[in-house]
């Protein structure tokens, strides 16, 4: 089983050189932390930033720059500021090459659901209505089982969804999975010592087993 | 060039009436307009619409406004960072309408450029699609949405002139562009103010033409919600 | 009769204090020379340019700095300058205060036609179709008719139109009309030396007369 | 940050096939991608369909590809400058789609930004609406444009950066920001290229993320259709 941290190392694995890459809040910001030191890459932030630079030494926070957790930031060399609109624009045009965020429930056709709780306080979707609807490649970092052990990789979704037919790849604590465009969890790495029959327990959407699934190789 | 200068935010947003439709920009307390905020707490308006990115906190920003009940309601894509907020919205004091952040920036980006309706994907699918036309375009569906515009929109820009004209700095730009655009009365507080003539032309974030009234703040707070440093 | 000149002062006169005004090509770009100085208005050119300046002094002229005609010009202080589609928002979104453009024909009920001749070499529209159809405040600067005698004050435009029901105010060599909502031009003032019935015979639409219609005071 | 930067204009457009759609900044002769221009007449790639907002005169801009007869189909607001042009479109060798030039600029910004089609009142009415969807806003009648996208977007700016960042000059600004957001590949060329970080974050046009390709131009005419002095 992986933890977070683990997560976050196995999806940078999925990025290459040259890539503009938005990422949501949660593991997925961690994955900011493992991407290899050779490739070029930009990260976005939607609230107006090409570029995001490390967190800011204390003498350099500055109000007036922070990303769309909120939190203070830096700015890289060739980084760039602009408005929501145009942040928006560049989602939405699928000029961005890679969203990873969060999710609640994926179901096997690819919606997913990470933005309402029936019964819960409502926050509001924020970016993530336009991200999911935009994005070309969007993979989902998420727990596989929910606490109470219950399958978040399902047949359709519970909750009420953020997207359709959007996402292509999860990597949970216990396994990478492509999502099929004719449906369906493809399982393509099993996480250290996790076996196949566990993903297969803990998958309430048809999980698609072929041949011997490697396991996930993390530094 | 005409001279939009106000003496301050108290003169700026007097005659903003009750149950008026603001705008409000800001993406989270970066970036909002602090004075006029609490010009109109001291205003007392009340039944006000605002549409905002956020809601402010329980002590600052829209937040303060929420505490002496002067709004009515909110349009917002995320509003969770605020405790009288979720109160009045159980006990069914406030109305909030929650649209996704691009397509919320994209309205009102389209009610200040006189375009009443385009097509997104945004929230095809889902229950932010309910009751809207939709439409299959090469392939992917769409809905469509209609524009935003208020009676006065309230921005905050870095720098400004006489003219109008506005420099954002940093990520405090977000909202504020579309928004000096989509109001009937635009309000401008800037953190300085120069005479016509001392910016770059080619510089220019939001040209004066979108401006009504223009003023420099004072006493910026400039919160920041989430202080994360690299030790 | 006036000539272009005074067709431009004429208009200039309708020009109110705080005005941003958008000048056609042809007679409205003679009638920034004619605005009182103590008015502070400021001129929109679509290509992207508030605040335009006076033709620039030999020394200064920049080929990155041109007016929507193409000639080159300077700006003032408090310009602005942005792209063709912030342009165009700031038309279609009424933020300009006045449209000043010239016309082949206008009709009763504020058609216009500006842009193609039939049988001649389609030059395209340009930015008028935008302006037209998004300006709350068009004064149209033309000549009453036609060098063959014709009225170009008509029932219905015979040429392909720019836009429909637009036109608020026409200054020609014979006459200040407003276009009525309703449908008809409604005589305001004559030219000097100009008779009522001279601008009823040169008038094939519409023409209401109410009342003593004074002469136009031009300096 | 990735680097974008090509030799020249030659590696720019190597790969542009016959019968790609081109989108070309520039307002007249100002502001237009010179040295991609003279590339592409030196390639020989035919069947262009190209979007500019004119087409050049005779000797320069586009019209250097007009009278190499690359040019199938001419997507533009005004043509008018350009006698070569005229016999070619007499003739038939040449198609010429006339789009109001507000509706042209949203179309490829609409094209960048993933809007399908939007609402706009510029052309109701008029023959520039026939076939097309209309509709009422608040009164108003509109009709649904769609949006403008390239195979290949060439771009000219007056400063740029390794990462692809832009900044314009003046009113060589116009079409070029929207045509950098529509294109597959965008290949800008500027006067001055600087390495990342030297150009203000704050100030950049266009960000990188939209432009594929960049190169140092050179030998600009930067030629005046109309000098127009004050004595």
């Amino acid at each position: 089983m992986l933890d977070k941290i683990g997560i976050a190392k196995r999806i940078a694995q999925e990025i290459r050189d040259g890539y503009y890459i938005n990422l949501g809040i949660g593991i997925p910001t961690l994955v900011a932390n493992y991407i290899p030191d050779n490739l070029n890459i930009v990260l976005q932030s939607e609230n107006g930033l090409l570029g995001i630079g490390p967190f800011p030494k204390e003498q350099d926070v500055d109000a007036d720059l922070i990303n769309a957790g909120k939190q203070t930031i830096s700015m890289l060399n060739g980084s760039s500021l602009f408005s929501s609109a145009e942040s928006f624009a560049m989602i939405r045009g699928g000029h961005v090459d890679l969203t990873i965020l969060g999710a609640m429930e994926v179901s096997e056709n690819g919606d997913i659901a990470n933005w309402k709780i029936p019964g819960k306080m409502v926050k509001g979707m924020g970016g993530a209505m336009d991200l999911v609807a935009s994005a070309d490649n969007i993979i989902v970092a998420m727990q596989h089982k929910s606490r109470s052990g219950a399958s978040k990789l399902l047949k359709e979704c519970t909750l009420p969804i953020t997207g359709i037919n959007c996402v292509n790849k999860i990597v949970t604590d216990m396994a990478v999975l492509d999502v099929l465009s004719e449906g369906g969890f493809k399982l393509l790495e099993r996480a250290p010592g996790v076996s196949v029959q566990e993903i297969k327990d803990s998958t309430e959407g048809t999980l698609i087993v072929e041949g011997e699934i490697p396991e996930m190789k993390i530094d | 060039m005409i001279n939009k200068v106000v003496k301050n935010a108290t003169e700026a947003v007097q005659d903003i009436p009750n149950n008026a439709t603001l705008m409000l920009g800001g993406f989270g307390l970066c970036g909002i307009p602090e004075n006029c905020i609490s010009a109109l707490v001291e205003l007392g308006v009340k039944g006000l619409t605002c549409i905002s990115n956020n809601a402010g906190v329980d002590d600052f920003g829209i937040g303060l406004m929420l505490k002496t009940r002067q709004v009515k309601k909110m349009i917002s894509s995320y509003v969770g960072e605020n405790a009288e907020f979720e109160r009045q919205l159980l006990s069914g004091e406030l109305e909030v309408d929650l649209i996704p952040q691009g397509s919320l920036a994209e309205r009102v980006r389209a009610g200040g450029a006189g375009i009443p309706a385009f097509f997104t994907p945004a929230g095809y699918g889902t229950e932010v699609a309910e009751g809207k036309e939709t439409r299959e375009f090469e392939g992917k569906m769409y809905l469509l949405e209609s524009w935003l515009r208020a009676d006065f929109s309230l921005v905050k820009a870095w720098k400004g002139d006489t003219a109008g004209n506005l420099i954002y700095k940093g990520t405090a730009r977000n909202f504020n562009p579309m928004m000096a655009t989509a109001g009937k009365i635009t309000v401008a507080e800037v953190e300085e103010l120069v005479p016509a003539g001392e910016l770059d032309p080619n510089q220019i974030h939001t040209p004066g033409i979108y401006v009504q009234r223009i003023f420099q703040g004072e006493g910026y707070e400039k919160r920041i919600e989430q202080r994360t440093v690299t030790p």
